[in-house]
Formats: C-alpha cells, structure tokens, sequence
C-alpha cells in the first residue's frame, strides 16, 4: 500500500452541499468524543447537521472485537440535514472490527481512512477476518488511506514523555486532525475543549493538541488527499444555536417549566439506558432548585413523584420500557388522585430486557392503554431531540393545568442523537400559570373547573384545607368514598372527558407538503427526520403527498380524521409493528396502511422513499 | 406563627365526620384514639399534619383523621411519604401501615427509607394477618400459622420487625401494643420527638381474622409475665410482683428471680441512647427465646444522624449560596454556542 | 300491620316457570350462607339457576349501616336460566339498612319479608332512615310480611340454653325455613349441610335447624301466606351436577390440567380480591401435588411461577387489576424466554384500587397491550362460572403446547356468582400431551417446532442439556445474545407468528340465533347470560339476531371478520368503555358499536333488549 | 447415580464457549474463575447446577458458567430460583447479582428469601456502585460519594449488607474479597456445605467506574491492618505483624496490642456457629468504628433450620401419604351433586 506516493502534486478544493463522515473504532478509542468535537466545530461554522452515536450494546467487549464497536456518524451540510445521513461518504476506522462492522455503510468510491497499525495477526483474529482486508483487494472499490495513526502519533508526542498507553489514547485526535484537513475546517473550537477539559492534566491536552496538529499537518505535508471538500453554511433561521441532545433538552426543558411555572422541580428516578443522561443532567442543577430523588426502584420513583407532587413540586419521573411497565399501578393512582405528573418514556428495544442501547417506538400502546381498568391519560410524542425540550414543557404545562399525570415518548435514537438547537429567548417560552387553593371556604377536594375539569391543588400545609385522597373511587367535588353505580359510570366517564377536554390546547394540523393529494404519511417521535426528508425528495420528483407528524397522540388534533380523508393513501411508518396505524384504524375507520421497521435503528430516508413509490408508482 | 395564638387544638379537631368502618372490637380504634389524642399535644398547627397509607385495614387510618391524608397503593406509603418530605421537609408526615403493606409489598420501601432516616413516623399496625383480604398469614404470621391460604400450616420463618428495622440501619425503634393505652402514647409522643426516622411496632388484634393474635402478651393474668417494659435508666424487671428480672452477661441475657443475694443492681438497666446498634438487636431478640418476655417500649433512640430531607435540601440551598440562584437564560446559553445572523 | 289476620282461610298453590329471590341483610347476619342453602336446595330439586352475590366493598361497616349491608340473589326455573334476573319476586330484608338498599330492585306486588324486631329507633337511625317503613306506607305497593324473626326464633330455641347473641344468630335460618315453605322445598340438603358443618358443635347444628324449622312451621300454622310457588324442575341435558362459583371451577380447572398433563402444578400468587379464592382453593389440593405459593408481592409471585415453569411445572399466577399491572415487565421476561405460564386476571372496578370487590372488564386492553415493546400474548376469557374451569384447561394447553405465557381474563361477578356445572367424566376432559427434551444431540435451546413455532422445554437437572436463557434479544435457534438489526425483527415476528399459530387450534365460529341477519352482537367474558337472554327475547319477537362470544381475544377465530360482514349491524356490549370494539374496528375495519356500562354490576337483560329495540326499530 | 461412575469434573467443564464481555481488570473474572474451580470439587454433576441471575454486569455470570443458566430481569433472581426451589429441591441453585440488583430494586426479594430460609447460595458481588449503567451509586455506596447522579454527594446512608441479612434471620452469613482468592475458594465451599439460605457478600472493584472502591483491604501494604479474618475456633487476630487483636467486652469489641501482658487468650474466639444472631451483628457493626478492622469470612453459620422448599414438600408429601394421592374424579365430584336423568 503506497496511496502517499501516488498521490499527484496540486490538490483541489470541491464545494459539496452536504456530507456524511463516520468515526467508528473500539469503545476505547474515543469515538464519542471525536465524533462530538468535529460536530461542534461543523456546527459552530454554521452548517446544518444531525447526528447518529452508535453505542454498543450494554456490554463491555474484549477490546478489538466486533461487540467492542463503537461509531459516530454527523451530517452537515449548507442546506436543511433531518438525518445523519443513510450512507457515508467519508469512514474512519481505528481497528480491523470497526472496518468490518461500518464498511456496507461507505458509498463506491468513498474515503476509508484506517490505522494501519491496528492490522496485525492478532486484530485480524480479533475481528474474525479471514484475510488482511488492507492486502486482499477487498478494499478496491474505495478511496483507502491506511495510515499509521499509532506510530506517527507517538512520533509527534515523543518529547512529552508519556508512556506509549497514554500517547496511544491520543491518535483518536490524529484522525480527526486529518478529518479538519480533509473537510477545511478550523481547530480552534476543539482547542478551547480540550485546555477546558484537562485543565487539570495540561500535560494530556497537549498531547491531543500536537495529536490534533500532527493529523492535520500530516495532510499538508503528505498531501495524502489528492482533494479536500468545503461545505459552506446553511440558511438556519437567525438566532444563538448550540448542539443538542433530546437527554439534555428534556433536561433543560423541564428546568424552564419550573422557573416558569414558579415550581419547584422533582425528578423521582432509577437509572435505566437510555434514560439516566436525564437524571445525570438534572442532579447538576441544583442552583435552579432541583431535586433529584434516585429510588430504590422505578415504583419508588414514581410514587416518591406523585408525594412530590402532592406537596406541590413539578413532579416527574424518567425511564425506559421495562421501568415504564413497573410504574403502571401507580400511574392508575396519580390519575385517581388527580395530580399532575410527567412520566418520560425514553424507548428502547424490547420484550423485556432486550436491545437496550438501541432505540425503537414499540411502547406506544402501553402509554395509551397498559393500566388497569379505565385509566385514560394524555400522551405526547418528540419528533426530534431539540423538540424534547419543548415536549417537556408542553407536558409540564398541561400537567398542571389539568392535574393530570401525562406521558412523554422520546427514544433512544432521540435522546443520544443531536442537532443544532436555536436557543429561544426567553419571552419565547410558554406561560405556565400555577394557582394553589388556599380559601377554606366551600373547599371541595373534588370540585372542577368547568373549562379544565381540574380539581383545586390543595397541597398541605394550608390552613382549613385538610381532606383524603385515595384510589378507592370516589364521589365527584367531595371525594368521599363512593360504591355506587351511577357515580362509578359518572367519575370514569368525567376522567376521560378530563383528558378530551385537552384537545382544546391542540391546534388542528396542517399537513406538511400537499394538503391534499396521493398519499398521506402519518408518523410520530422520532421518525421525524427520515420522512422529512423523504417527502421532500418525493415531492421534489412530482408526487402529491402530505406529512402529519403528530406531537400529541392522546388526545389527537381535532381534525386529524378530516384531514386523514384528503389523501387517496395513508400511510403509517412506525419503528414498531403496527401501534399509531392499530389506533388510527379504530378511532376513524381508515384504511391507514402501516410500514414498520423493527431493528433497533431509525428509519432511512431511501427506505421511505422506496415505500412510497411502491405506494404511488 | 399565628396558630400559636388560636386555642389549642383538642382530641375533637383530628376527628373527621366519616364513619369509622373497621370490626367491632378492632384493636385499630385504640390506635386511632391514642394518635388523635397525641397529635393535639404536640404543639403543632393542624394543617401540618400529614398521614399516608398503603392499603389494608389499618391503612383506612387516614380517612378518620382531620388532617392531610393520603390513602396511596399497596406497599408504597414509605416512598410517597419520602417524595413529600424532600419538598415539603417541614411537614409532620407519619405513615400508617399493616404487617403486609409495610413488610410483605412494600419491605423494600421500608428497609430503604430507614438507611436513609427520612423524617417519617411510621405505625405499623402488626396483627400478624392480612385483614382487608380476609385472612392470609402475613410476613409476621408465626410458622406453622393455618390461616385461608395455608389451611396446612404457614412454611415461612416471620420477620421479627424490630430486628429488620435495626438491620435496615434504623435510628428509633419501639414496640408498643393497641391495648396499653398509656404506653401507647407514651410511646407516639417519645417518637413524635425524635427526628429522623421513627419506626413504631404496634402490635394490634385483628379480631375478627386472628383474634387473640397477642392474648399472651395482653390478656390480665399472663401479661406482666409475659411483657418487659422497656425504660430509658430502668432496670428489666417483669413478672406478676415485679419479682423478675433481667441480667446482661455479655450477650447473654438471663431471666433472673429476684431476691436472695440478686437485687436491681444485678439487673440490666435499659439505655435507648445505647451507641450500639446491636445493644437493641440483643434485647430484640429475647422474645425468641422460651421463658423470655417480650420486650416493649423504646429499644433504639439514636437522635445524632441528619435527617435525609435535611440533607438534601441543604445540598441545594448550599449549591445556591455559592453559585447563586440558577438563571434560565444563561442555562440555555451554556455550552458552546454559535450565531447565525440573518 | 296485621297481614297475619287478613290471609283467606285455605292457600293456593301455583306453579311458575321461574322465580327470582334475594336474602340481605347486615354483613353478619349470614346471607351469604342462606342464599347458598337455598341455591343447593333447589339446585338439588332440579331447577336451572344463577346466583349474584352482592358483598359489601372491601370494608368492614358497622353493623346495622348502609354499607355494611350484604345480599345473596338466586334466579331459579324450569327453563334455562342464564342471569341471577333483573329484579325480584321475593326479597327477605333482616334490617332497614337492607330494605333500603335492596326495595328499588322488587318488582311491584312482590313479596316482602322484613323482621319487624329490627326497625327500632337506632335500628332506623343507623339506616338513615327519616321515618319507619313499616308504618310510613312507603311498602304498601307490595305484600309486606313484617315478622319477629328475632323474637320467634328466641322462641323456638328457648329450651337449649343458648345465649341471646347465639340464638338470634340463628334468625336467618328461621328467614330460610319460611321461604322454603314458600317455594315448596324440602330442607334436607340443609340439614345435612348444618350437621356437616357443626359436626364439632351439634348444639349450633340443633340451634340452627330448630330454627329453619320453626321458619317453616310458622308458615304452616299461621298461613301467613296467602299462596305458595312451585317451579318444577328444569330439562338440563343429563348428567351429574354441582353447584359451582368461577373461582372453584378455576381452581378445580387448573388441577385437572396438571393432571392430564402429568405436570406438578405450581401456582406463585399474592392475596388480593376478587382473586383470593383461587389460591384458597388451590391450598387445599395438597394431595394432588400442588404447590402454592404466597409470595412477598405479585412481582414476585410471577417470578417465581416463571422459576416453577423453568423447573418443569404448570406454572400459574393468579391476580386482580391493580396486581395484573405489577406484573407486566414480568410477563416480557416470560414472553422473551418462551416458557409456558398462565395468567389470571380476575377483573375488577378501576382504575387504581378503585372498587375492589365489584365487577368489571376493563383489563382487556391492558392484557393485549400491558407490556413494554412488542409483546404478544395469547389472550383467552371465560363467559360463565362453569366455563372458568374450561377456561383454565384451555389456557394450559395453549401454554405448554406453544411454550408462551397465556393470559386468562375472568371477572369478579364470575368468580362469586355460581350456576348448576354439569361435571364432566374424565374422558371428556381434553388431552394436554408434554415432552421434555432429553436427548442432547444437536440440541438447540431455540429450535422450533415447525407446526407451533415453540421452543423446546428443557428442564434443569437433565444431563448434556445445559444452556442460558435470558431477556436480552436473542440469536434464533442458539439462544446466543444477538444484537444485530436484521435477527431482532426476525425474532419479534417470530414470537408474533407464533401466537398468531395458535388460531389452528381455534374452531370457526358460529354465531348462536340467526347465522346472518340485523344485528350481530359480539362480546366477551360475564356479559354472556344477560346477551344470551336478551337475545333470545328479542328473536323471540322476530328480530334477525346473532350473537358471537368469544373465547379467545388474542387470536381471533380465523372467521370473525368474515360473520361480522353477515349483519347490518355489529354491537358490542362491554362492561368498560370500550375495549373489545376497539380492537374489532381496527382489525376489520367494521363499523361495530360499543354498549358500555361502567357501574361495577353486570348487565341486565332489559338492558340489552332495550339496546337491540333502539338499534332495530 | 451414574454420574458419580464418569470422569470427575474439572475446571474447565464448567467454562462456556461465550466470550466473557466484562471489561478488562474487573473483579468479576476473579469471581468467575473461583466458582468454575470450586464446582467441580462438590461431587455434584454439572447438570444439577442452575445459575439464576438478575441483571447487572455481575448478572452476567450465567452466560459464562456451563451449567444450566438464567439471566432473569432486574432485581427478581430470589424470587424466580425461590419458584425453581420449590419444585426442584434437588438442585444446587446459585444465585448471582450485585449490590443493585439484590438491594436497591431487589431488596424486598432478598430479605424475604432469607427469612424463608430457600436453600440457595448467593453471590452478592457488591462493587458499591452500578456498573452496567455506567456508574450511578449503589445503596452500599458510602455517603457523600460523587457519581454520576450524585455530582455534589450522595445523601443516602448506605446498607451494611451483612447486618441486613442478619436482621432478616439469614441462617448463613459470610463476606469475602474478589482478589484474595484462596479465601473467596474456601468461603464458597463452606456456603456449597450450608443447606439453607446461604448469603455471600463479595467486595469486588469496579475498575471502570468505581476504581479502589476496597483499596483500603486489598492494597498490600495496608490490607492486614484494615482487615480481620474470620477462623471458627481461632482468636481475631490482624496487623502486618499479626500484633493486634479484638477483644469483646459485653457488647463492647476492643482492638488490642498483643504483647506485654496481653496474649491470644484474652481475644474474642470465633464461634460462627454462635446460637445468638447477635454475635454476628455485632460482629458486622464493627467495621462502622475507627480503628476496627472489617471482618471477612464466615459471620454467622447456623445449621438448624429446615429449608424452606423442604418444609414445603414434605407437606404435600405427608398429606398424600395420609389422604393418598388425589382423585381427579371424586375431586369433580365432591360437594352436594345431584343427577339429572335422560
Ligand atoms: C397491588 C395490590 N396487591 C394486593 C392487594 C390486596 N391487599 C389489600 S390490603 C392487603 C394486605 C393487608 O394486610 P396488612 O397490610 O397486614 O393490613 P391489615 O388489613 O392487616 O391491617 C392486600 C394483600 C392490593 N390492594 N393491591
Ligand atoms: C426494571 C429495570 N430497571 C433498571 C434497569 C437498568 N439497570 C440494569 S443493571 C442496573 C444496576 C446494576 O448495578 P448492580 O446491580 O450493582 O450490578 P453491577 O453492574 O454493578 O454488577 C440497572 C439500574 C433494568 N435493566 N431494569
Ligand atoms: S378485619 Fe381485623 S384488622 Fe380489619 S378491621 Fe376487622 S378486626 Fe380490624
Ligand atoms: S463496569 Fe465495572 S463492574 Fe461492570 S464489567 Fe466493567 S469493571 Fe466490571
Ligand atoms: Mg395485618
Ligand atoms: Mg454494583
């Protein structure tokens, strides 16, 4: 392999629109961190993007092998990004395992950069290859550069006197040097990081820092590359961006409701993948007054919330499938009881235990229906992981305006994966008006705002307010005890009318694309981007199609089904086997057709527009 | 505050006008009667009070108290009274529970909220029987127990719940019994007084379902036998003519008979402050023992561990200090940011 | 009040086709005990016959109190019966707490019996009643027969030496003898009964049949009585009968399943009601090898019972709603590793803890979709209390023939209620064939059975088969954990085509009444007499009717969408909000009606014929 | 049985094909490789070994272990082997799981399957911290302990798993360490020997998340001054020299220097077959207090008392034997019947 000498002398510089780059290696190598710094350094020069973290499974591999893989795949471009991309122009990979994990993804004649010292007998073995991949052609069809990321970093940091483990933890930043280089992008973003970062160890941030440079002077000097690419920047609407994860944004979120709301935040949770970012991020918040209770389990979680919110605090709890199932009991009582509570569903694969790194939208019939006899509940969905912030107050908001508990539906996919977030000002964010009751006169624990339905919050501590909550059920305004028929039929009839009454909130939905037309694609959560992007390109092509994401799935927009009879096709795609389209189908009698993907990975855009020529063609 | 000068609250003023609807001779109206006649003595305004519930029986207790209540699920009072006491420390919160809901369900809530010391009282209502279910032995029903779903016999070894209590790091623990009216509020009140976690056995006759559950520790002619009456710079010392006694030898404990050459002075005098946790786990422990009586009272009185809520919300009023209060709008600008213009 | 002295001189006897009865009175007063001597007794003459026992809630009143009040209904004739009837002929009330609760349901000129001993003052009071019935004329629409129940039977029993408390005790059998004489019934079967159960107390046993008889004899001497009934016996198909409630036929379903399957029979279950029972029942069946476990909580009762099935048992779980909900992540566990499990849900009115001892169907949704992810499970509902023991058998050779947990809906009227269950012989008792593997040669722990799709059952303690099971996604046939996108979609439409299999073994359905026509009503579990009555009622004038009740909810008899199509109209009457339509309007995308009662009793017949009239005419 | 005629098992009959997936320098392979050793040496044959697990990197133990295996869900593995027991009373059932597992979301399992006495071993790998969700604290991890959900210290006073199991009538009670393997050998054989409930804490490290969680015992230089090993029979003895010893005084452990005066008779002897449960609480508490050492070994070993899957057994076995086995015909027809003709 001599790709450096063949190399010609003067170099070009392509302007593309957009590109696909993936760092993937061993879960020691760094992927993560690599991935995130040319990300920021992308978005800070104003691309659009969206990327993909690929963990691996719950596990902890042998170093070297294929479970041991770890990817990080961004897209970024100067026009509008939705996915990270289906396939990827641009693949670096550390060792023998990630090389074979990643290559289907690379497009013919894309660029493979490979630490070539990472190759030997024993990677091979490792990575359960039967033959060299750099020596047996296999490797034709791309632009491979097999560079000797260990040794040339370890020439670099000589004078720093490390041991050769702590140099050879820095050739992550060796690549991405070359990855700055080969994409003209500046370093100084991931300078300021790593000084940041290792304030303490200024020793390992020089390290990365001559890493980082030699990388990048590598290609200057070598002129590896016989091209490098720039990708100006896009049309984002104006304003102060940053990057974002959903994780950070329900963080976020749900601090902004609390500060608007004037209520002190309670977070009741037990760590799951992938929901403990949540709790990892609100525990840093105590300045904002957050308290953050880890229980003993996920049912002292959520009953630890609903006592928090009884004593008046903004009350959530944060999990995943299998913790969502356990506090199902004690969601009947938070919806008996009437207080407001939001229970975040960060999905992951499932039955049981099953995928839990990876993501999928498999729990929406449990939010809407898995309780014990009649116990309705709103339900929310984000579509993408900037969206959860929003999501989070939305749901705060009508928590308390309805004293209600409500579900929040995020995913895996969603609470990892980041985009450019436009900061919003704060008179930008919704009001959330609280009003505790602390009139004694004719106070009725049950009483109901006719516009609401909701019943006063009487938190204790206010004199000549004391009464018994219970999830015994109970006669209507006194809260009493109650066995009788009638008022049974009455209250489960009032708690649903309770949920309808939302509907109020929810504007009605303007497809987006064609009003009216072909086909209809109905989706929710975080299908959000493929199908954007999808549509777009279909549409592009001449097709009359329309797209509904809905935010809201219990209650749904008032004139969904209306709007569902515009189109000769509905279509439902869902990362489940059938969920949204089973309730569609019942709720308006409408031959929506589902098209589901269950593998623990987001849809891609090619796979939806295959979908719909197949519909339409 | 301004309560203080209103006229002090009677036994009246924590009655509710719902019918109280537990069995006829129920040993749960006791405990009512003791709580409502407490709760005015201790000097705190009404609307301070909250009592939360799991279910059972004894978990009705709320509905008859005029003060904040809270009647939740099955096993799970401790952590809803956990959630309310973080945000809401000042509350006087006491949990009332049953054999089942506190040790069967909800043991593992129990166990955690006593490491942790949350500032709760908790009555454990223990009539070593499911009563709201009709009649199921429980996790205290003696083994060998028949009861509905063991009409062979019970295969299980019970708790003792004062020793899980002490083995769940629990910083107060006393027993008292439904029938010993005084000694019962004695008790309520030398808990109301301790701040961390209280954790009070209260053994309760199920009339209907295990009636004569406690008869040896309660019925007139074998009670004094029977029950040593635990009392802080007391000696042990029991028996129908108090003519029995207590010794300590190490970890041994030995019933002795007073007099000739054996006088108070042998006998073990009873230190609720005692530093050693396994001081109250060796006097738990004697009831297990033939011709051993079983011991009421305060057994562990440990006031100098911080209450959890208290540490808690210090925490986040320490942060605050330092820090300052959190400002939303530098929050969503944290980070690394970057214009786009228009 | 001097009915006594206005009766004719000589007494009519006629015969009816049916009569209806209720006996209530304060919890104490022992009607569940009268109701039931009844219902043996003319259960024993021949009569067809259902019964509802109404119990006060789950709390024990004070005595005399409107909530304590209990009540005992028995519908007995010469014809088939298949509802306890909507109202009444002759009500035997023991106080004014009892009338009060129970006159609404006595039809017009219908017989009353009270005991006048028990409408004094305080009697009247804790009644919270303004004046005395007995004398405010509010009775004078029926024939009112005010008699000293306690006094007469003080009377009678005055030689053995008893107590008051002992004696009057007893006044609810003397209520029982007069009602014997009314219906022209013997009392030996009580007799036998009382010496039965009194064996250790012959004095109680004296007490108490002194008493029915002096009832009995009172009647006679006094003609109180104006005329006595006579309903002969029915023309139930030939056979031996008892007299059975859901809960027994369950229990006694589940041990004919362990034995015709050769299986020890392990039930892990956590007390709670309408549920209790069965794990009562199930402790007595010791010499039929069954174990039974009362675990710590209903987590862990399903747990164990997955533990039990590992090891080679008929592992069940029993429970009620608010225990249903606890075990939901549980039943993943046992859905990802494929064991046989069996489920019961006996019902009851939600949501939380809600009406525990009242009747209802709200579980339906939550057993199809309770779970997180994708998470099928065979779903089956008995109709009748005898059915329950069908049920039971069914719901075993499901689970162990497909190696998956199968859930078993029943109800808290079907547990209670009780129906003359013809008993069957032992070769009308379905097969329930089971092998476990052996033989390790290429033994694979999830190799499949090509007709079943189910995985071998191999035990623990069986040489050369030792192998990991577990809930994380899974490899197809090895069992090795298996991440990859393509197997987890391969093994989640497995598990679903798996129990989607099971409709090979479910029979075409054929609707009972006309086989095409007007209406078709479809439905589900308890409602089935008050349908089948209403059914017959309205064809009897006419109306083109069918009626389908299913058995199986998850799978669908192959044909339901196809019978759906024959009707003009498709209702579903539910006791929920609707459940089981729902599902229907989804799947075939049938216009099917919901009819819902939400009041925790079940339906009455009236109540469906005048739904079929507001839909037909 | 004919197993008893074949080849003795060895080490690596209890290996698996399975690729251990536990990071490199965990405490878990040294755990694995203890147990594959100690099976073979038992004389039981492989296919009566069952593994039941929850989840947790530790609850990964059963994939590695070629014996029949069960990775079951969150906390439940006491409960699942409890049912197994119970119909398979012949099995030898271990249980594997960590300190979140069996005492955060799992406590309520384990402290009811102590005090039923169920015949399992279990190998409670406490790493003070949850691993496979990357490094939040556990309910073992000290107080004030900044982790990934407690960045300003956890508020929480933590379990001592020893004296939970004690207070829950745990009839075997023992601790060990991941690297000192001759000892966590000999304590895993004394558990294989114990028929009941047989609870093993191992104090294992965390490399990746909670690196030197038990330096303090396992450093060279320092380990055998923090450390006292247990001996039936033998005095406590420890420090680099063997020089100091525990005394116990009543209630009151004292640490002592051996030398001028003092000699080994004058220490506390081990008794682990100790009749009291109060010897082993007290013996556990003593690691709460400066200057103590913490206890490894056998705490407490009390033979006599029926397993709980025996109990339950010989009921339904006495029961046949006095009834006979159960008719399923006269079963059907039990009760007041009635015929009705053709
Ligand atoms: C999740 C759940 N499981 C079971 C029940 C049924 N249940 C109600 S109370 C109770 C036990 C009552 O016993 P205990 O706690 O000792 O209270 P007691 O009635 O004896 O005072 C049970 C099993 C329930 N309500 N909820
Ligand atoms: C119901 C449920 N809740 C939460 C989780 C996430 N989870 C998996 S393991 C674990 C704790 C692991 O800690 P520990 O038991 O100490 O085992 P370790 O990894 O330290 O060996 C948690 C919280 C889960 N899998 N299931
Ligand atoms: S059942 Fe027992 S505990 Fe319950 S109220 Fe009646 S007597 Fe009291
Ligand atoms: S995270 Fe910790 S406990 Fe888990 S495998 Fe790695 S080192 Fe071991
Ligand atoms: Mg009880
Ligand atoms: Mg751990």
């Amino acid at each position: 392999m001599a790709t450096t000498i063949e190399t010609p002398r003067q170099i070009k510089k392509e302007v593309l629109d957009k590109a696909v780059i993936r760092f993937c290696g061993d879960s020691g190598d760094g992927m993560q961190i690599t991935g995130n710094q040319f990300t920021n350094t992308v978005a800070l020069y104003g691309n659009d993007l969206a990327t993909f973290p690929d963990y691996p499974a719950e596990i902890r591999a042998p170093a070297g092998t294929l479970p041991g893989v770890s990817g990080f795949q961004v897209q970024f471009s100067s026009g509008d990004v939705y996915t990270p991309g289906d396939s990827v122009d641009a693949l670096v990979a550390m060792n023998p395992a990630a090389l074979k994990m990643n290559l289907a993804d690379l497009k013919p004649n894309g660029i493979l950069i490979v630490n070539k010292d990472d190759f030997g007998e024993t990677d091979l073995r490792k990575a359960q290859a039967t033959s060299n991949p750099l020596e047996d052609h296999s490797l034709d069809a791309y632009r491979l550069f097999a560079v000797e990321l260990t040794r040339l970093t370890r020439v670099a940091l000589q004078e720093l006197g490390l041991d050769a483990k702590s140099m050879d933890r820095c050739k992550n930043f060796f690549a991405l040097g070359m990855c700055f280089w080969l994409y003209n992008r500046p370093m100084d973003s991931t300078v300021r990081w790593l000084d940041d970062k290792f304030s303490k160890k200024p020793l390992l941030a020089e390290a990365n820092k001559r890493a980082m440079k030699a990388g990048y002077s590598f290609c200057e000097a070598t002129e590896a590359f016989q091209i490098s690419y720039e990708i100006p920047p896009a049309h984002l609407s104006p304003g102060t961006y940053r990057n974002l994860s959903g994780n950070q944004a329900l963080a976020l979120g749900f601090v902004a409701a609390s500060q608007k709301s004037g209520l002190p935040l309670f977070q009741g949770s037990y760590p799951i993948t992938p929901a403990s970012d949540i709790l990892h991020e609100l525990s840093m918040y105590k300045d904002f007054g957050v308290t953050t209770f880890q229980a003993e389990d996920e049912i002292a979680a959520i009953t630890s919330a609903i006592g928090a919110s009884y004593a008046g605090a903004l009350a959530i709890t944060t999990t995943s499938g299998p913790g969502m199932a356990l506090k199902t009991e004690a969601m009947g009582l938070a919806i008996a009881v009437e207080l407001p509570l939001v229970i975040v569903d960060v999905q992951r694969g499932g039955p049981s235990t099953g995928l839990p790194t990876k993501t999928e939208q498999a729990d929406l019939l449990q939010a809407l229906y898995g309780r014990n006899s009649e116990a309705p509940i709103p339900v929310l969905a984000a579509a993408t992981p900037g969206d959860c912030f929003w999501m989070a107050m939305e749901a705060s908001r009508i928590a308390v305006k309805y004293m209600v508990p409500v579900i929040l539906l995020t995913d895996g996919y969603l609470a990892n994966g980041a985009e450019p977030w436009r900061i919003p000002k704060l008179n930008e964010l919704p009001e959330i008006p609280v009003k505790f009751v602390t009139d004694p006169t004719n106070f009725h624990p049950y009483s109901r705002n006719p516009a609401t339905l909701a019943r006063p919050w009487a938190i204790p501590g206010t004199p000549g307010l004391e009464h018994r909550l219970g999830g015994l059920e109970k006669q209507d305004v006194t809260g009493n005890i109650n066995y009788e028929p009638l008022n049974h039929e009455h209250m489960v009839r009032l708690r649903a009318a309770k949920v309808e009454a939302i509907v109020q909130d929810i504007p009605d939905i303007v497809p987006v694309g064609d009003p009216e037309g072909d086909l209809l694609i109905v989706a929710w959560g975080s299908t959000y981007g493929a199908i954007t992007a999808g549509v777009n390109a279909q549409r592009a092509l001449g097709k009359r199609i329309g797209h509904v994401h809905l935010r809201n799935l219990n209650p749904f927009p008032r004139n969904l089904g209306e709007v569902m009879q515009r189109y000769r096709h509905v279509l439902v795609p869902e990362m489940n086997m059938g969920q949204l389209v089973l309730v569609l189908r019942s709720k308006y009698l409408v031959d929506a057709q589902g098209f589901n993907k269950i593998q623990g990975r987001p849809f891609k855009q090619a796979e939806i527009e295959g979908k719909i020529e197949e519909i339409l063609d | 505050m301004a309560t203080t000068t209103l006229p002090p609250l009677t036994k009246k003023d924590f009655q509710t006008d719902q019918e109280v609807r537990w069995c006829p001779g129920c040993g749960d109206y006791a405990i009512l009667s003791a709580v409502q006649s407490v709760f005015p003595e201790l000097g705190i305004p009404r609307e301070k009070f909250v009592v939360i519930s799991g279910i059972g029986c004894s978990s009705r207790f709320p509905y008859y108290m005029n003060t904040f209540g809270f009647h939740t699920i099955h096993g799970r009072a401790p952590a809803v009274a956990t959630g309310l006491k973080l945000i809401r420390p000042d509350l006087e919160v006491w949990v009332a529970t049953g054999d089942g809901d506190a040790l069967s369900i909800g043991g593992n809530h129990t166990i955690h909220m006593l490491r942790r010391n949350v500032g709760l009282k908790v009555l454990l209502f223990n009539n070593r029987i499911y009563g709201l279910t009709k009649g199921q032995y429980s996790p205290t029903s003696e083994i060998g127990k028949k009861t509905k779903s063991t009409p062979y016999g019970t295969a299980d070894r019970p708790f003792n719940p004062v020793s899980l209590a002490i083995g769940s790091e629990a910083t107060y623990v006393a027993r008292t019994v439904d029938v010993f009216m005084q000694h019962m509020k004695d008790t309520l009140k030398s808990a109301a007084a301790h701040k961390g976690a209280a954790f009070i056995e209260i053994l309760q006759n199920c009339n209907i379902f295990n009636d004569g559950a406690w008869h040896d520790l309660t019925e007139k002619e074998v009670r004094s036998e029977h029950v040593v009456q635990l009392e802080h710079g007391k000696p042990l010392i029991f028996g129908k003519n108090r003519d029995k006694g207590i010794k300590m030898d190490g970890l041994e404990l030995e019933v002795v008979q007073l007099g000739n050459g054996v006088t108070e002075k042998d006998l073990l005098i009873h230190d609720e402050h005692h530093p050693r946790a396994s001081y109250a786990f060796v006097l738990a422990h004697m009831e297990h023992r033939p011709g051993f009586p079983t011991p009421i009272g305060v057994l562990r009185n440990w006031g100098d561990v911080p209450r959890y809520e208290d540490v808690v919300t210090t925490q986040i009023k320490d942060v605050i200090a330092k820090k300052g209060a959190g400002d939303l709008a530098k929050l969503l600008l944290a980070g690394d940011t970057w214009e786009v213009k228009a």
